[in-house]
């Protein structure tokens, strides 16, 4: 093996008294791909931001270590030199397309400054050069869209554009920091497949940050895993996911929920030695639509953006149905809609057989007490200003089930039910971590002894190994209390995992709902096919199917037919 | 006292400024004269406003039919002469020849005429009852007009010296904005533009002649252009004073001691100006329905005091309830009806009347703003607690206080204590006590008929001795009842500060400033 | 005026451990010694000072600054020093009935139309906006226009002129807010109008409105200075600093004390506020503490 | 972006409107006989109030009094001030360039002394230099304007005499805009540092920063013309509380604009002038907001090219 590339040693950064990155050292080869993963406050991306000295000045402090690239120690040179390489040897793209490009100047001079800083090019050769990459990372019409500003592009495209300011300059090093978690599945498989490309075609190397491991398996050749701060495991991508060596690393591995693990099974995997299975029918919703005013105010409602259009689908009691889809497929709309948070145009839904629509506003909030929510944030989801022992017993008190000591019982109870101890009743969330959080809300759900809890995606804000956990918390409870779930989620394995029936959703309709089994193992829509295609999956031998090429224009979203038992497809 | 000696007074400035004139001596005609004041003027109309700032603006434009001399005796100017019916009901005056308004139009007859159905038209003049009972005008030829009265009217001639009465030429009828851009008169200066709130500028009217008002140059006037701007700020006008920025402003009175120490600037400072600053009560209601309650705030003050604090020996006390070169005005005829600073008096009545330290007497004291008045009434707020009397102040627009008098006169819906008020009147002749007092009269304050009776007798007598009686029992009334207490006398923009290069200026009876023998040296 | 239309304070915070940070910044130290020692001055006005502020006479008239009269005397002989001495309590009175009136009025018409959402929203905070828009000052003279000049009357209109100012940031925080899934999940649990009202947006929106409370009474006392100065305010005999400033107007040259002590008065005042206002923002919110 | 044009000029046209009910209500919440009040006066009779009244149209019901008024003013007429009683549409329009020239050149001063204070602030953030520069900022809020004021006459005029102490004339606005302009300079520092250090901290320019671009076009090119945004979105409040400031100022300085003949209105209790000068202050803070609205609107292309 060739010289490394870049050769970081004993890199310690600092915010404050807290040392986020300590003592981390690693090579980057010429052309390779290192994935630096890690959960969240593992120090994966602040070691890297240290590199090109991006960090945010004055709070955080590079403490010591070397990182030599090409003869010179990054950490040692001058801004002025250090920006020679920025951007011109090493670039970098982010996690938030969204906000990563200047709004008020067009894309084109995004593009191009950077060619005409480093290479000095004359404003025509950059434009030239700028096109040329617009149509590397195949974005249609570059013309047009260098004319454009970054709030007319998705944030696919806008990724598109970060990739292609990053590989204009031909660097030797692309560090990229998480640059598909802000995206869907589908983007995701996308940008990943252009980045590699992109490194077959000018020979970069890419250090890849990331806290997926199925991006991981999918595009890295070596790994470092990080754990608060140190480098726990270095290694081949196949060694770390075959043998690893450091039990964080396997136990982060073994929390990784794989597509396809399940899909022998029908339903999800019983936590209890009597599961209780799927009964009478809890929810039944039927013909939901709603259209979004848009920007309205005294000068009146202006177009109008579909959430939902005829969704109908029903829950049992111990069952779980899963609504996936990509984001602004109307599904967290559907749960909330259920839920009545918000009122349908028309569509009729009924819990436990009386219609939610037709009640009071005083009757609805009785009848509150059969369905609850889970949030994805679990910390917005709590009010910073209420301890959590009064957060968990409102609903009680609200539903007058108990009060005074009974109710503090019942609180007790309950925490000791979700993992956590009674004496943190007193405490306010802040003081609790993630998972710890999302207990607590689930606690709160679980407090008036709900039929239905709607959870719209309650596990995607927090770390895998967290994850794992309060999934399983959620099947056991299912299982020993019966409860119907309505699960909200973007995460195909995670689906697996959890449901009996799954209902995929594009564009406010349900493309295709049916036993789990059936619509993950055989899709019949060709939108479920593409989506499962498009998960990365966390095992480095697999090899990805080629991506199906999806004609968005005639795709069937038509209503719903039966092409199988309790099997429906939009035609 | 000291003060006074040092001071130049109207008379002697007159001297002053002619013997320059004979003696020849460097004095450049023409030039700019900026002439600084608090305020501005209300409007350019004279039946529209009765501010002194808009009446001294009209003097310079207008011309009256009569004119003060400078013991303020109503003299002949465009009105050569004047006879009187054999039952005083109808004056014909015979007006002085060859005299222009600014337009070029001849003045004569028709103007007098306009001028006066004007005041008495359907948007009548503010002071349309002190024009007095005039029933018709009638032009009798070009130079001759008659003016018949109801009934006979002492004060009619006096008026006709006033400015309220400044003859406003015919000509104004087709000119357009008359009050606001336009006013066309036969005084010593043409209106060139008046700029609201910031200045009213003046030029020489080249055909004006001078027939009566008590000034040396009987022509035009020798400045080129008089400009009357507005600086409210005392400090701020010193200072342009200071600068040349102006050559004749109102100074800070407390900058009149400097002023006097020899510096540069010269003082006039105006005598029979007919300005008294006088108590009056809300009779319609308690405390001041009880003639003892207007007698204790009477005795309880002390304007002597006050005044020589304020403003440093530059105005005297008046016992008077009409001012000092007024017809009628006689010190020593009111002192002895007067209330002399008494608080132990004071307390007295206050003790009849049921309030001591215990339960003091509230009320409420309204005042003018402006012209250090405020620092006064915190004075008397003093004395008058030194004596029981807890009184608020509230100091107000002369407008706004006028209403509110009116007001709390009027309102009957209330038991609110009644309030008393520093009030300020500049006036030419006695027949003002009518205005104030008769039925009510401006305040609808104080009515009784045998007042009433007392006042009308005031109008109708012309013989000047019987007038002076009759002036002198209302003057008696008044004060025995305490309803008119005078205070002190000049009240208001009475001292004016010169630049050394300002010469001739003086101020006639009854605060007219005279710009016809001004010259700016160099 | 600048103010966090964005809430603050992402979590709550001890009183004890607030007030230590208070201490902790700069800002917030100062800004509290100078309201406290105000608060001081105020209660005892009548030991602190040496004379009565309302005696003339005192000592000579527009006496400069000596020792008998630390800050000279005035037109009447009054000691400045004993009349600035009791102006503070006409200052605490303005700020506290000011901001009272504006705050509570304020608070209760953003709650409401944040809550309520829909057409009375729309109407309630567009008629807020334009009255808003007329800004503080006209409001004011309108106000003033209506009830006539005095003290209290300057009082109450500066604090109808701005109850707009608050209702917005009570709204604009009642919207961020609402739309947080804490308040879901408590509708989701069924909670009454008054218990959302009440339990979960009234203490959310608090922090915030102490912030700007703190810096709104600074407002105030400048607006009052400012009305009193232009004699719309305080009447004498009246301390109040700005009727001071005002009557000091004609005697700029000859005895400048009499305008330098009043204004230095309010501008510390002011400025203890706005600082104890910065300095309670930055312990509330984190995310201003982090620059 | 016409659409949005459409809408501001809207929004304007909502406020005055509501401006025109408001001032209208004012003359009926006013204590007492709002004729006798202002005309009630030396020498006037029952019968000229009754007619003044009757003039007036106060002895209508106040809704057609309303359409009465709103009809008058749609044909520009503000009726007539009761001192010196002319109209007030004109005597606003004579003094309203003095207002707008104190107000342009203040806002010119606050925008370039503040809005480089704030962002040399906000690039300096942390330093000792935006801590001098903010509490300069701080004390310049703190001030009241005022007495800001009286201390630059006393300094400039009275002691050193260079500028002369009131009156019209440019020389005589330079005070008065100085102190309008420092005063509300010292409040955009502070909204532009805020600004500003959001924008520091926005992606974006780490964006930049990562492409290599030098300190000095990073700044200039990415973040301060992203600043510029939300610092002009504040611009328009900012002007309206200029002309408010203007209306003390004014006084302070002489200054004939219509700030001074509001307080001279408040004082004489002359409402059609009071009336007049609400109506005409809030058209004038709609329609510079509009304008403001639309500058900032063509700074920032998510408005300009929004859908």
């Amino acid at each position: 093996m060739s010289a490394p590339l870049l050769q970081v040693r004993d890199l310690s950064v600092a915010f404050g008294p807290v040392r986020a990155v300590d003592g981390l050292s690693y090579d980057l080869h010429a052309g390779e791909t290192l994935a630096i993963v890690g959960e969240s406050g593992s120090g994966k991306s602040v070691s890297s931001m240290a590199l090109l000295g991006l960090l945010p000045p004055r709070s955080a402090r590079i403490e010591g270590g070397t990182a030599v690239f090409d003869g010179q120690d990054l950490l040692r040179l001058s801004d002025r030199d250090l920006r020679r390489v920025r951007g011109n040897r090493i670039a970098m793209i982010f996690q938030e397309p969204m906000t990563s490009l200047t709004p008020v100047l067009r894309i084109g001079q995004q593009l191009t400054e950077a060619l005409v800083e480093h290479r000095g090019l004359s404003q025509a050769a950059a434009r030239d050069k700028a096109l040329e990459m617009l149509r590397l990372v195949d974005l249609s019409d570059p013309p047009r869209r260098m004319r454009q500003f970054p709030h007319e592009l998705s944030g696919g495209m806008r990724q598109r554009v970060m990739i292609a300011m990053a590989m204009a300059l031909e660097p030797d090093i692309l560090i990229a920091d998480e640059p598909t978690t802000a995206l869907d599945v589908t983007v995701q498989a996308e940008i990943l497949g252009l980045m590699r490309d992109m490194q077959a075609r000018f020979g970069t190397a890419i250090l890849l940050i990331t806290h997926d491991m199925g991006v991981v398996a999918e595009m890295a050749d070596r790994v470092v895993v990080m754990h608060r701060g140190r480098k726990v495991e270095e290694g081949p991508v196949r060694a770390i996911f075959g043998s690893p060596r450091a039990d964080y690393t396997a136990a982060l591995l073994a929390a990784v929920p794989r597509l396809g693990a399940r899909s022998a099974e029908d339903g999800p995997r019983p936590i209890i030695d009597q599961p209780a299975l799927p009964g009478a029918v809890v929810l039944h919703a039927e013909g939901m639509s709603k259209v979004f005013a848009g920007r309205g105010g005294i000068f009146g409602q202006s177009g109008g953006t579909v959430a939902m259009h005829d969704v109908g689908f029903s829950v049992r009691a111990g069952e779980t149905l899963a609504l996936v889809g990509e984001s602004g497929s109307g599904k967290s709309t559907s749960g909330r809609a259920v839920l009545r948070l918000l009122e349908v145009d028309e569509g009729r839904i009924e819990l436990e057989g009386d219609d939610m629509r037709a009640l009071s506003t005083r009757s609805l909030r009785k009848a509150r007490r059969s369905m609850q929510m889970v949030f994805q944030d679990p910390f917005a989801a709590l009010n910073p200003r209420i301890s959590i022992g009064r957060l968990i017993a409102e609903p009680m008190l609200i539903h007058g089930i108990a009060r005074g000591s009974e109710l503090e019982d019942r609180v007790a109870a309950l925490l000791r039910r979700v993992g956590l101890e009674p004496v943190h009743m007193k405490r306010f969330a802040h003081e609790f971590s993630g998972g710890q959080r999302q207990r607590i809300c689930i606690a709160r759900a679980l407090s008036v002894g709900p039929k239905l809890i709607v959870a719209d995606e309650p596990t995607s804000a927090l770390d895998v190994s967290v994850q794992a956990q309060v999934l399983e918390l959620m099947l056991e409870l299912q299982q020993s209390m019966g409860l119907a779930y309505l699960f909200i989620s973007h995460d195909m394995a995670v689906v697996e995992e959890m449901a009996h029936r799954v209902a995929v959703m594009r564009q406010g309709r349900i493309v295709e709902m049916g036993p789990r089994r059936a619509v993950l193992g055989a899709p019949r829509h060709p939108y479920t096919a593409a989506l499962l295609a498009a998960v990365p999956k966390p095992d480095p031998t697999a090899q990805r199917p080629k991506l199906p090429r999806l004609d968005l224009k005639d795709l069937p979203m038509g209503p719903l037919a039966q092409t199988a038992p309790d099997h429906w497809v939009a035609q | 006292m000291k003060l006074r000696k040092t001071l130049t007074l109207p008379s002697r400035a007159a001297l002053l400024g002619s013997a320059f004139v004979m003696a020849g001596l460097p004095a450049i005609a023409g030039g700019d004269l900026i002439w600084a004041r608090y305020g501005d003027i209300d409007s350019l109309d004279p039946h529209r406003a009765t501010s002194t700032l808009s009446m001294q603006v009209w003097d310079q434009i207008y011309d009256t039919l009569l004119a003060f001399d400078e013991d303020g005796v109503a003299r002949p100017n465009l009105a050569a002469s004047w006879e009187v019916s054999e039952d005083g009901l109808s004056y014909t005056f015979s007006l002085q020849e060859g005299v222009l308004c600014h337009d070029g139009s001849a003045f004569g007859a028709e103007d007098v005429k306009f001028t006066i159905d004007r005041a008495f038209g359907d948007n009548p003049s503010l002071t349309r009852t002190s024009w007095g009972p005039i029933t018709g005008v009638e032009v009798v030829d070009d130079l001759t007009v008659t003016v018949t009265l109801e009934s006979t009217f002492g004060a009619f001639l006096p008026f006709l010296a006033d400015s309220f009465s400044s003859i406003v030429c015919a000509s104004n009828a087709e000119a357009e904005g008359f009050g606001t851009r336009s006013a066309i008169g036969t005084g010593p200066f043409k209106l060139v533009s008046w700029v609201q709130g910031d200045e009213v500028v003046l030029e020489r009217n080249g055909d004006y002649r001078n027939f009566g008002k008590p000034v040396e140059n009987a022509g035009p006037v020798h400045l080129d252009r008089l400009i009357v701007r507005t600086i409210p700020e005392p400090q701020t006008r010193l200072a342009a004073l200071r600068t040349g920025e102006a050559h004749i402003a109102e100074p800070p009175f407390d900058d009149i001691p400097d002023i006097l120490a020899g510096d540069e600037l010269n003082l006039v400072v105006a005598e029979n100006t007919g300005q008294n600053v006088f108590w009056q009560y809300t009779v319609s209601r308690a405390p001041f329905d009880d003639i003892r309650a207007r007698q204790a705030v009477a005795h309880a003050t002390d304007p002597e005091m006050a005044i020589e604090i304020v403003y440093g020996g530059t105005n005297q006390r008046e016992w008077c309830p009409i001012a000092a070169g007024v017809f009628g005005n006689d010190q020593e005829f009111c002192a002895q009806y007067g209330y002399p600073y008494d608080p132990d008096r004071a307390r007295e009545l206050l003790a009849e009347m049921g309030y001591g330290p215990g339960n003091p007497l509230e009320t409420t004291m309204y005042v003018w703003t402006g012209g250090n008045r405020h620092i006064l009434a915190e004075i008397f707020q003093a004395q008058l607690a030194d004596v029981g009397i807890r009184a608020s102040i509230e100091i107000m627009d002369i407008g706004t206080m006028n209403a509110r008098v009116r007001e709390d006169n009027e309102r009957t819906d209330t038991t609110a204590p009644g309030t008393f008020n520093m009030m300020t009147w500049g006036w030419y002749d006695p027949d003002i006590l009518f205005a104030l007092w008769h039925g009510g009269g401006a305040y609808a304050g104080y009515q009784s008929d045998e007042l009433d009776a007392m006042l009308e007798l005031t109008r109708e007598l012309t013989d000047e001795a019987a007038r002076l009686e009759a002036v002198q029992d209302v003057i008696r009334y008044l004060m025995t009842n305490a309803i008119h207490v005078g205070l002190y006398t000049p009240g208001w923009e009475w001292i004016f500060a010169l630049r050394p290069e300002v010469e001739g200026f003086k101020v006639g009876a009854f605060l007219h400033p005279m710009f016809q023998d001004v010259r700016l040296t160099d | 005026m600048s103010a966090p239309a964005e809430p603050v304070a992402a979590a709550p915070v001890a009183p004890r451990r607030a007030i230590w940070a208070l201490l902790r910044s700069p800002s917030g130290a100062v800004g509290l010694a100078i309201v406290l020692l105000l608060v001081v001055v105020a209660l005892l006005a009548p030991v602190i000072a040496p004379y009565d502020p309302y005696r003339m006479a005192s000592g000579p008239r527009l006496a400069p600054p000596s020792w008998d009269h630390w800050m000279g005397t005035d037109q009447l002989g009054r000691d400045v020093f004993s009349r600035i001495v009791h102006g503070a309590r006409l200052t605490l009175m303005i700020g506290t009935i000011a901001v009272g009136i504006s705050l509570t009025a304020g608070l209760l018409l953003g709650l409401v139309a944040g809550y309520a959402g829909g057409w009375p929203e729309r109407i309630l905070m567009r008629l807020v906006d334009v009255v808003f828009s007329f800004t503080e000052i006209v409001i004011a003279l309108a106000c003033l226009a209506i009830l006539g000049v005095g003290l209290i009357n300057a009082m109450i209109a500066i604090g109808i002129a701005s109850i707009p100012f608050y209702a917005r940031i009570t709204h604009s925080v009642v919207l961020v807010e609402k739309n947080k899934p804490y308040f879901e999940a408590a509708v989701a649990a069924g909670a009454s109008h008054l218990r959302l009202i009440f339990l979960h947006l009234l203490p959310n929106v608090i922090p915030t409105l102490i912030v700007v409370g703190t810096l709104g009474v600074s407002t105030a006392v400048l607006a009052a200075a400012g009305l009193s100065f232009l004699g719309l305010g305080a009447q004498p005999p009246q301390p109040e600093w700005g009727f001071m400033l005002s009557s000091s107007r004609d005697l700029i040259s000859g005895a400048p004390w009499m305008m330098i002590f009043p204004g230095l008065a309010i501008a510390i005042t002011v400025l203890g506020f706005n600082l104890l206002g910065d300095g309670v923002r930055e312990v509330l919110d984190p995310r201003q503490r982090a620059r | 972006m016409l659409r949005f044009i459409v809408q501001r000029l809207f929004a304007a046209a909502i406020t005055i409107w509501i401006a025109t009910i408001a001032v209208t209500l004012l003359i009926h919440l006013v204590p007492g006989d709002p004729v006798r009040i202002m005309y009630a006066g030396f020498q006037t009779t029952e019968a000229e109030i009754e007619a003044i009244r009757a003039r007036l149209g106060l002895d209508q019901p106040v809704w057609r009094q309303y359409f009465m008024y709103l009809g008058r003013v749609l044909q520009g007429d503000l009726g007539h001030s009761i001192v010196g009683n002319q109209p007030v549409l004109d005597t606003l329009l004579q003094r309203f360039p003095a207002t707008l020239a104190l107000t342009v050149s203040a806002l010119v001063i606050a925008v370039v002394v503040g809005g480089s204070l704030g962002f040399f602030a906000a690039y300096k953030r942390g330093t000792a230099w935006d801590f001098g520069a903010m509490t300069l900022a701080i004390v310049g809020v703190s001030m009241p304007h005022f007495w800001l004021g009286l201390l630059l006459l006393f300094l400039f005029s009275m002691t050193l005499g260079w500028l002369p102490v009131g009156g019209s004339g440019w020389r005589n606005l330079i005070l008065p805009a100085l102190t309008l302009g420092l005063a509300t300079g010292a409040v955009i520092a502070r909204l532009t540092r805020s600004a500003m250090i959001d924008i520091f901290d926005q992606d974006f320019v780490r964006t930049a920063h990562a492409k290599g671009l030098p300190k000095t076009l990073v700044l200039y090119r990415h973040a301060l013309r992203s600043g510029l945004v939300p610092v002009v979105s504040m611009l328009g409040l900012q002007f309206a509380y200029l002309m408010g400031g203007a209306i003390v100022i004014e006084n302070v300085f002489a200054w004939n604009g219509v700030g001074r003949l509001a307080i001279q209105a408040v004082f004489a209790r002359d409402y059609p002038l009071i009336q007049g000068f609400i109506l005409f202050f809030a058209t004038v803070v709609a329609l510079v907001s509009v304008v403001i609205d639309v500058t900032y609107a063509l700074l920032d292309p998510r408005i300009r090219y929004g859908t």
